[in-house]
């Protein structure tokens, strides 16, 4: 079952991490193109507490902290700058983070941070704990999309000066996104640290926002299930196309291009589209 | 509801590419076969084809075939868990190596550890990798013992004294540089400067233009050999004639193609002796050339050392018993294409080091580091 | 006297990046789109010289199969790729492009060997010291050739016909097309320059480094789009100033910084602090 | 010279110009006006090719106009000074003007220049200068320069005098009747009703998307009332 | 009395004077209208207001509270409803879910807390009364790109509506309807206004804010130029030059 186990630890560890982008870019329409660096915060603090023996959930919990506290200053240059800007900008942060663990010796510098200590609930245990992750993330973003907090993100999302003009503080509404997106990732940042037990820079390199970025608009920008199976299929993909051996990553690269060329609204927009033609299909037969 | 007929149909997929052949000996292997360490891969691969193949046409494993169980891990931390996991219990293998880099390796090394299945590392060079457990070796150097051999060649067999050292910013070279720069001044060796440069660079001109100015004796410069054979080009053709000296990053034909004329006269500290006299070397090397048509490289060498010290603690301990397994590896003392080897406690390698020389276009044997006192790795 | 010299190894850099970088500008400054496969355009330039120079022998054909044939490939892949979604909001085409450079790359790695290509006579190389400067002919050649390409895109755009109508329609394309400019034909030679430009700085690169990767383009690829935004967003002659500001300021921090910051980190942290304190980039328009 | 019958256009699923008829001499100045939102300047793009056609049709000396792409109404002889001038702001005033000159053969352009120089000698002095550095006469004078530049037979002139100093304004005007005189058509969307009238020889009132009003100028002149009326400045529009 | 009271407004673009020294007040419970010809300033005055754009000079007073450096959604919040002049919809949402949303204003006043407030029935249902009361309430379901202009046009004074806004600040709301659909829209504005609504009109169509406007306002090239009743504004030698041109009338020559 180890295999298995350990897949499905890394697919909700994923999972995880998608969603809590999905909230910036999905809900709150803020592209994001640096998302692990914040994976990689949450990672490293929680790695450190617990080489230092505090206890797991502590260093969990300070690890989402600190991650959402770089995450609303990141917050905060959304409000200066937008859409491309943005979203070359959080590529920024990505690669000044990767700069700056890589020369910080107390970060373990190039060679990471290994032996990180087990938090001793076994593997089952482990991925219990992820899957429940998994759960709370998913049930937080479903009661965001379904509350008045979600209904201005969609708002901030679509035109954010008219939301200004109903009276809505976007700003204020762009960083919580930001504060609770950074945050849970990471939280996924801590449970990756914690399964592999070793990260080094490499383990946050931009290639990985992209994955991450990949997963949400893939699963249709948005959209909870999309992401989720989204995420859930491209993180075990390796795994699936190791018998494809040698075209592994020239299948993901095309994938990506893929559904962008023919389906820019993701899977979710795939979904939609057929739903819309069968149902006008149906109008239409009504009519008759 | 809808999760779980997900959940069950991946785990049914998993196991259908999951069937396992018997009769045979099977020795799980991880690689990176695409991305960016694919070269390297490449090289690791064909190495441990060629021992598998050796001993197999020499009679396996007590009459058994030798399957190698290859996986791709990108050289990703976050591939490498799950095939070490599939490794395991997928395909049950009771022995493993790493044909990758330290992150990946490093993961995996956790999970064989605490399964109890004897893992060697053929040339990742982390430190943390044997510090995983008693389970996991490692057949290269380390890149602290191969930094203080660099200072020993420079210092005492070439009899130069200012060196300026230039670091590749990543865990080989920063361990090199670690090692190096502990044993420099025992070595009657003055650091003069210091240059670091990370494994995208290709262009080297603001340190070769420091580096002139410098004036050293010699350059001890880390690195591969897509990073090396331009830094080396580039530090000839930029008027710097003083010695360079390299490790075992360098060790590879597509070295000397880069580098190209400048190459000629380069130093490095490595694995391989290619004019050695020693029957494995020679037949490592003759055989290597014949099944892939590729020069041997470091890498090559090390996938292929590696396999046979898995194969010689296999045949010792004639059992499928990992615990024998282990105990045989610790206990190994066998000459592979890279020389003499057995492991210390912790599970490090204990060999010479070779230095080799580029000359006429090729490597050749420059001298040999035999110091063992210098080069014993961390017992913990 | 070293100070000079890293300041033109910095140029040397930075003129590599603008050939690179004005490609991406040119792109961006006419559809809007980040453009991150330029970078495989680039590697491909990279492998086209190597292979025909292996086989050929001859550096003039190397370069023209470079240029051109990367500018034809630009221009299939804008007709391709892109046209169609030129709608969609933009990280749509970003994401489709960057999905289409890891597909280019691993389709290098596929079909020419994951090693790398080395030229088998390597051109070039010898070291020509001019005036207590030490430079190889191929960095000589690279500033030579930086210079007359972009000399030639600014005659280009500033004296001819085509030029005028590409400068038309990126400042607004209706009103261009209103005096009888095909807007399609623009972009089709907008593409055709940006990447034939893209093509020549891999060839270069490929023979100052007597190494082409499939990785290659990693890094120019990120580091043109924050090049892009420093000189602002569809500027050439910010792109240019930038690309070459950030050729000279890395130059001498691998020399001085080295230990601080990353060399690649350094064009990002200069990228987040001119877009916080001018958040259209450091210049406005063409 | 140009007629328009049974014209719908608009943007998307909104039309905004609705069974349009509209039919302008050969060397006439047609002024088009009505309120804000009316359909003048839709009507104009139409013609120019940047707005969608739903019905009817364009014509030009009897070619169908709408059924030309828009790159290729120049050679037909439209040519078009929009609203807000559009021109290309970091060209200098002698590139906006060989962008003008684009669909003419090269001997033609500097004719064409000098003809241009010669009705607006402002713009000579300024040739190499960023066309977004003048001022907003000379800016107005440039996108008609720019328009002539293609020799257009029919010259679309859309709010010449927005945002314009009086004394410029009057310029531009004076410089419409020359042209006149010089054999080409003219139609011109004004805000500025009075201006429009003392060139213009017949009126169109546009009012949401319809003709409300169509006559001479001479009798609009006579009695501006009717006008008035039209933009809501009187309270009872007379009938005609 | 006067609600809102704007005090010598200036605002320059560049070197230009958008306004000068405008003053202007809207008195509880009229319709005022703000008019004058093309490019006199009038959006940029409702911009002012709105806070899109900061003035030089001046003061914007709320019955006693400067609004001058509050940003748009406190402005809003205060009370100030405002309808852009170019309709931009949510187009993600139906009509009636773009109206919903200001009408849980009080829902979403504190971000944080607005995560744990689910209930919309109720936003819902009271604006389907704002659409009924629009007349568009046949389209409340529908999509935004699938509905016309004149839908859109009244789906954002719905939407304005649902903010229960102290005053309604309008920018060109008949521009683009033909004038069944105009006249219809500004008898809405009527019975609005009848129903206590204090509205500030900026219009082109003169003759609906002469049907309309209980007082003008008219501004041209960035000042005031006249102020009153609409008979006796409109007749006015100077608004009439400033509309139908400056009596450079060259009809004669």
């Amino acid at each position: 079952m180890g295999y298995e186990i350990s897949l499905l630890t890394f697919m909700g560890i994923s999972i995880i991490g998608s969603l809590s982008l999905n909230l910036i870019t999905g809900f709150c329409g803020q592209v994001s193109l640096g998302h692990v660096a914040f994976v990689g915060i949450g990672a490293y603090t929680a790695s450190i507490l617990t080489k230092a023996d505090t206890p797991f959930f502590v260093a969990l919990l300070a690890g989402m902290l600190l991650a959402g506290t770089f995450g609303v200053m990141v917050g905060l240059a959304s409000l200066r700058v937008r859409h491309d800007f943005l979203a070359i900008t959080t590529m920024g942060v990505n690669f000044v983070f990767l700069g700056v663990v890589r020369e910080q010796e107390w970060l373990g510098g190039e060679l990471g941070i290994s032996s990180i200590p087990d938090p001793g609930f076994g593997k089952l245990g482990f991925l219990a704990l992820v899957l429940g992750c998994v759960i709370l993330v998913a049930l937080l973003s479903f009661q965001i999309r379904r509350s008045w907090m979600g209904y201005v993100f969609e708002a901030v999302s679509g035109d954010e000066d008219t939301a200004r003009m109903l009276g809505l503080d976007a700003s204020h509404y762009k960083l919580i996104a930001f504060a609770l997106g950074t945050a849970l990732a990471g939280l996924s940042g801590g449970l990756y640290a914690h399964h592999v037990r070793f990260i080094f820079p490499d383990s946050f390199a931009f290639v990985e926002s992209i994955t991450l970025l990949a997963m949400v608009v893939i699963g249709g920008n948005g959209s909870i299930l999309g992401v989720i199976l989204a995420s859930a299929l491209l993180s075990v993909l390796p795994q699936w196309f190791q018998f494809i051996g040698d075209y592994k990553l020239l299948l993901y690269g095309s994938l990506l291009f893929v559904v962008m060329r023919f389906s820019p609204g993701g899977l979710a927009g795939l979904a939609q589209n057929l739903f819309l033609k069968s149902k006008k299909y149906f109008a239409l037969k009504e009519n008759q | 509801m809808k999760l779980k007929i997900i959940i069950s149909s991946i785990l049914a997929l998993f196991m259908f590419f999951g069937i396992a052949w018997a009769d045979t000996v099977k020795v799980g292997f991880n690689v990176p076969l695409t991305g960016f360490a694919a070269a390297d891969g490449e090289s690791a691969l064909n190495g441990a084809k060629l021992a598998v193949n050796q001993a197999n046409a020499n009679g396996g494993i007590n009459g058994k075939q030798i399957e190698l169980v290859i996986y791709d891990d990108q050289a990703s931390p976050k591939e490498a868990v799950p095939i070490a996991n599939r490794l395991i219990e997928k395909d049950g293998v009771k022995v493993a190596v790493s044909g990758s880099y330290s992150g990946s390796t490093r993961a995996a090394a956790g999970v064989f550890q605490a399964a109890g299945i004897p893992y060697i590392s053929a040339y990742a060079i982390h430190p943390g990798i044997t510090r995983a457990g008693k389970y996991v070796f490692r057949t290269s150097f380390m890149g602290e013992v191969q930094g203080r051999a660099g200072a020993l060649l420079i210092g005492q067999t070439m009899q130069l004294k200012r060196v300026v050292v230039i670091t590749l910013k990543n865990d080989f070279g920063k361990s090199l540089a670690a090692g190096f720069k502990a044993e420099a001044a025992n070595f009657g060796i003055e650091i003069i400067n210091e240059y670091e440069y990370s494994i995208p660079d290709r262009q080297f001109g603001p340190i070769v233009a420091k580096v002139r100015a410098d004036k050293p004796d010699a350059i001890y410069a880390s690195g591969y050999f897509f990073t090396a054979g331009p830094l080396v080009n580039q530090l000839r053709s930029g008027g710097v004639t003083v010695p360079i000296i390299g490790q075992e990053g360098y060790d590879s034909e597509q070295f000397i193609k880069i580098a190209g004329a400048a190459s000629e006269g380069v130093i490095i500290t490595t694995s391989l002796d290619r004019d050695s006299n020693s029957p494995e070397t020679r037949s490592f090397i003759t055989e290597y050339e014949k099944l892939t048509r590729n020069k041997v490289d470091m890498v090559a060498a090390s996938g292929h050392t590696a396999l046979n010290v898995v194969i010689a603690a296999l045949r010792i301990a004639g059992t499928s018993n990992p615990k024998a397994i282990r105990n045989a590896i610790a206990q190994t003392q066998l000459t592979a294409a890279t020389g003499h080897i057995s492991f210390n406690a912790l599970g490090e390698v204990r060999k010479n080091v070779q230095v080799q020389i580029v000359r006429n276009g090729g490597w050749h044997y420059h001298s040999e580091i035999r110091d063992q006192t210098l080069l014993a790795p961390p017992e913990s | 006297m070293l100070y000079l010299e890293l300041f033109l190894q910095g140029l040397l850099q930075g003129s590599i990046y603008a050939l690179v970088a004005v490609g991406l500008t040119l792109v961006y400054g006419l559809l809007r789109i980040l453009h991150v496969a330029h970078a495989g355009l680039y590697t491909l330039g990279g492998y086209f010289g190597v292979l025909v120079y292996n086989s050929s022998g001859s550096l003039m054909l190397s370069g023209i199969v470079a240029t051109f044939g990367v500018g034809i490939l630009g221009v299939i892949i804008y007709r391709l790729c892109y046209e169609a979604i030129l709608d969609q909001p933009p990280f749509v085409p970003l994401i489709a492009s960057i999905g289409l450079f890891i597909a280019m790359e691993e389709l290098y790695r596929i079909l020419f060997g994951s090693y790398g290509v080395s030229y088998t006579n390597p051109p070039l190389q010898q070291m020509l010291p001019l005036g207590g400067l030490y430079l190889r002919e191929g960095e000589w050649v690279t500033i030579l050739v930086s210079i007359i390409l972009i000399g030639g895109l600014a005659w280009l755009s500033s004296r001819t016909r085509l030029g005028l109508a590409w400068r038309a329609t990126v400042t607004d394309p209706q009103m261009a097309e209103s005096f009888g400019i095909d807007p399609i034909r623009v972009r089709y030679f907008n593409f055709f320059i940006g990447s034939a430009l893209a093509g020549t700085a891999g060839m270069i690169v490929g023979i100052l480094n007597n190494l082409v990767e499939p990785t290659m383009g990693s890094v120019p690829s990120y580091k043109a789009l924050a090049i892009i935004v420093l000189g602002g967003l569809g500027s050439v002659r910010g792109t240019l100033v930038a690309a070459l500001a950030l050729g000279v300021v890395e130059s001498y921090g691998t020399i001085y910084l080295g230990n601080v910051l990353n060399r690649d980190a350094i064009a990002f942290v200069f990228l987040i602090l001119v877009l916080m304190v001018r958040p259209q980039g450091m210049f406005r328009g063409v | 010279m140009l007629k328009i019958e049974k014209l719908s256009c608009g943007y998307g699923s909104l039309t905004v110009v609705h069974e349009l008829d509209l039919t302008v001499r050969e060397g006439s100045i047609h002024a088009l006006i009505g309120a804000n939102g009316a359909g003048k300047s839709t009507t104009l793009m139409t013609i120019a090719g940047h707005v969608q056609v739903k019905s009817g049709s364009i014509q030009i000396s009897s070619e169908r106009l709408d059924q030309v792409p828009t790159k290729e109404r120049v050679r037909l002889g439209v040519a078009i000074v929009p609203e807000g001038r559009r021109l290309f702001a970091d060209l200098s005033v002698r590139d906006n003007l060989e962008v003008g000159g684009y669909s003419q053969p090269k001997e033609n352009i500097s004719r064409n220049l000098e003809r241009v120089l010669t009705l607006f000698p402002r713009l000579g002095d300024r040739l190499k200068q960023e066309s977004s550095l003048l001022s907003g006469g000379e800016q107005q004078m440039l996108a008609i320069g720019r328009a002539l530049m293609a020799e257009p037979r029919l010259l679309l002139l859309d709010e010449l005098s927005l945002g314009l100093m009086p004394r410029m304004v009057e310029d531009c005007y004076i410089a419409l009747q020359q042209l006149q005189r010089e054999g080409m058509t003219i139609l011109l969307v004004e805000q500025n009703t009075q201006q429009a009238l003392s060139v213009a020889d017949d009126v169109t009132v546009l009012e949401s998307g319809t003709v409300a009003w169509r006559g001479t100028a001479e009798r609009a002149r006579q009695d501006t009332s009717i006008i008035e009326a039209y933009i809501g400045l009187r309270r009872e529009p007379k009938t005609d | 009395m006067s609600l809102l009271d704007i005090r010598n407004i200036s605002v320059r673009f560049g070197g230009v004077h958008a306004l000068e020294e405008v003053s202007l007040n809207l008195i509880q419970g009229e319709i005022l209208g703000l008019i004058g010809p093309n490019g006199a300033g009038k959006t940029t005055m409702l911009r002012v207001i709105t806070g899109v754009v900061r003035s030089n000079k001046g003061e914007i007073d709320l019955e006693g509270e400067l609004l001058n450096n509050l940003p748009i959604h406190a402005r809003v919040r205060k009370g100030l409803g405002f309808a852009q002049q170019l309709v931009r919809p949510f187009r993600e949402m139906t009509l009636v879910e773009n109206v919903a949303l200001a009408a849980g204003a009080k829902q979403t006043l504190h971000p944080w807390r607005s995560m744990f407030r689910v209930e919309r029935r109720e936003a819902l249902r009271e604006s389907l009364k704002w659409l009924a009361m629009v007349g568009i309430e046949d389209a409340a379901d529908s999509f935004p790109n699938a509905v016309p202009l004149g839908y859109l046009k009244r789906m954002e004074v719905a939407r304005v509506l649902a903010l229960r806004p102290r005053m309604l600040l309008l920018d060109e709301p008949l521009a683009g309807l033909n004038q069944v659909e105009a006249s219809a829209f500004a008898d809405i504005l009527v019975e609005l206004n009848r129903q206590g609504q204090t509205i500030l009109l900026i219009e082109h169509n003169l003759a609906e804010v002469r049907r309309i406007c209980s007082r003008l306002v008219v501004l041209d090239n960035g000042r005031k130029l006249a102020e009153g009743i609409p008979e006796t504004v409109l007749n006015q030698p100077s608004v009439l030059e400033a509309y139908i041109g400056q009596g450079t009338v060259h009809a004669e020559n």
